[in-house]
């Protein structure tokens, strides 16, 4: 089997996509790892649904304070600038149109970029948290997801059949194999994980993939 | 001078919460803002048929030794000890560990009513309701489970759903500190659901971490004023 | 002709309607002279639609501090415990019903309640600032105003005849010669201002009143 | 580090104030909060049919020494200078002194379109603006002149009116002090509308009277936090 980027490989690809002076909200679990993974020289401003702007990386274990916490319960480090708020005031920051990038894990994405990240068949009691606010609030959604379910079978697909968070709002697909754009016109198949083909890649995507003109393999 | 807001304890702040009473509880997940002492009250004193009102619907003292070493307490005391009778919030229970918590096995026995909401929805419902309004539409939800039975509507091109005021009898919430007045101020990310809440209950009850006289708290640095604040009980941690 | 209450007397009257702990807010104009009127051993909290809970009365030339100001536009004094907040919290706070008793000036009064206080006839460009939400949002809306027109006409109305700032809204009115409580029967004649008889009161007023079983002499 | 958000004068900060513009002021009265030098210097800038949102339409330096001694300056300058096309707060004008203010002169002349808002839903309708909000029901101007043109509602038998977002090209406003991001923080009642207004404008220019290092304002007492503010000129007192 051909070899897949590692989880802290696919969020390193996700945080090149933070722009310079940007703010980036981090969703539960994989998106969380990008924290720490800012690239050199750029500054990013976190913001975290729960109340807070500008925070830092994942605290230390000896730092942690556990009323210092991003949205996922791990505590942070603080920043210089950085400021607190209320939930209420975090999702007028949120639908409000303030948060330049949030990064999302996701069950499936379709190729309209429909999102399904929090209800699983099932488990009828889980909950979507804050992603349905982020995924339409946010200017652009990025997902880093497994390109595959654990049985091998397709996320990214033609109609999610999961329970959906939003409509047509993802930007940007980073997995394991492949970055992928969506556009107006389907799925952009921009960058491939090193040694993966096009056809590879499409073989286990049920919807359709258009090859970049520059098409390119994964920089990392 | 009116009568003292301080309450001795917290068994005593939350002794007249009465069956089929809706609360809110404060806090945003596993640490951090929750009212524990209060839950915790709350679970001693027994109200049931509560409508609870809380960002997630917590796991309870045992599970939650699953997720962090020496567990933690949150609202999933009172869903064990089958005190409520529907829950609303954002995250009733996590869709992974643990594999189950008390809310989701009382869902799955039909024994508890569950209303998910967005969180940014959650928390504007009780601001809506704070502020006296009637309802809102917002974007979030269209297209997904959320938008069912609920009004739909094209504003300027777009699609909102509708949305309703969500207030409680009590609003159970934890602060850092209070002056006696009933002032309060938080610490850093347990602010969260906390001060929105205070504003949509009929009693507010507040667990702080220590009491200060009037005048002690910066007025430009107040979060809730002390008009929305009815009971305080001192915690010391 | 008979001797009529002055606005401070007026003022004072109304200020005794303030419980103890209450939250009370004072219009524009008359109602602001309620300030330094508080009954002695009772703790009001002064809340001002600018963003101001628990300030003290009216500051005197010397500590005037024109960034502590009511809504009125006059200095107040600080007091420890009061809080600042901006102006949408301000209204969350009104609208929501935290207000116990709010004090306005009136153009007009109906037999209803029905208040109308900001518009006058050939002055469209005026406007209602924050009497609407205040009349709707209080507890306790108490009116403070002459009982006649600078022309002796009624002002204490079948229906107003001037634009409405809320209907329904007022509890009690209080006069230059009369207190009266707008009631589901319409509008009872509590007191008269010393000297006055009922039928003088009515002479001057277009809806009917009904005078109280216990029917006093304001005191005070 | 991205861009700094210091310009040097206000001149510079309103420069690209385009003619049709909405704009929004804060402040709320004739004093504390009024960002009077940009205020000016959008006056010396001459930027035509505006859409002039705030609380009070003002009444111009000439006319406030009939209420203030020394007289001070406010907004009526923008229409003194006819740059406005549509004032849209809650106090267009005060109805008893001065007799007339400019805004008033130019309504009668049919020069200036006035759409008189109550205060409170002034508020509201810019904060459902910043929130991403379609619109909500408020009781407030029910049964008045409020009401015409707009959806009414009965919810759980109250009456309401559906009211819109209100959102800016512009926000000129006041603050206390700034760090070099843009954190913001008030002083006492000049708070007002200003940090409502901070969220709703696609561009917001804050007059400060001191700007501080990153670090130096009390991150629980930020009041507007910087990614709200793009433009900081600093106008010591």
């Amino acid at each position: 089997m051909k070899e897949r980027l590692d989880e802290p490989t696919i969020a390193l690809r996700a945080a090149r996509e933070f722009a310079d002076g940007s703010v980036v909200n981090l969703g539960y679990g994989m998106p969380g790892l990008c924290a720490n993974l800012i690239p050199e020289g750029r500054t990013v401003y976190f913001q975290s649904e729960n109340g807070m702007l500008g925070f830092g990386g994942l605290a230390a274990d000896e730092e942690k304070d556990y009323e210092l916490i991003n949205a996922s319960d791990q505590p942070v480090r603080p920043l210089p600038g950085m400021s607190f708020f209320d939930s209420a005031q975090s999702f007028d920051m949120i639908r409000g149109g303030h948060i330049d990038t949030v990064v999302l894990g996701a069950y499936q994405v379709s190729e309209k970029g429909d999102l399904a990240n929090w209800g699983r068949p099932g488990r009828p009691a889980t909950g979507m948290g804050g992603g349905m606010d982020l995924a339409v609030g946010a200017k652009r959604t990025i997902v880093t997801m497994l390109h595959t379910t654990r049985e091998g079978g397709p996320r990214i697909v033609k109609e999610c059949t999961y329970p959906l968070t939003a409509r047509g709002c993802v930007s940007l697909i980073i997995t394991d194999i492949a970055v992928i754009e969506v556009t107006g016109e389907g799925l952009l198949l921009r960058e491939v994980a090193p040694g993966w083909t096009v056809p590879e890649v499409q073989a286990l995507t049920e919807a359709r993939l258009t090859p970049a003109a520059d098409l390119k393999e994964i920089e990392l | 001078m009116s009568k003292s807001k301080i309450f001795k304890s917290c068994a005593e702040a939350v002794a007249d919460i009465f069956d089929e009473a809706s609360v809110m509880v404060g806090g945003f997940g596993s640490f951090g803002g929750l009212p524990i002492n209060l839950i915790v009250a709350l679970a001693e004193q027994g109200a049931r048929d509560l409508t609870l009102i809380a960002n997630m619907g917590g796991v309870g003292f045992e599970l939650s030794h699953r997720i962090k070493p020496g567990g933690y307490q949150d609202a999933g005391i009172l869903f064990e000890n089958g005190q409520v009778k529907k829950f609303i919030g954002s995250v009733p229970a996590l869709g992974g560990m643990p594999p189950t918590s008390p809310l989701e096995r009382l869902h799955r026995e039909g024994k508890l009513e569950v209303e998910t909401v967005p969180q940014g929805t959650l928390a504007e419902r009780i601001r809506c309701a704070a502020g006296g309004l009637g309802g809102f539409y917002t974007p979030v939800g269209v297209g997904t489970v959320v938008a069912e039975g609920k009004e739909s509507r094209v504003i300027d091109g777009r699609e909102y759903l509708l949305e309703r005021p969500l207030r409680a009898d009590f609003a159970l919430i934890k602060a850092h500190k209070a002056d006696r007045l009933g002032n309060l101020v938080y610490r850093q990310t347990a602010r969260c659901f906390n001060p929105v809440m205070a504003t949509a209950a009929a009693v507010t009850i507040v667990e702080v971490d220590g009491v200060v006289p009037v005048g002690k708290l910066d007025p430009e640095a107040v979060v809730t004023p002390h008009i929305y604040v009815h009971r305080i009980v001192e915690v010391p941690r």
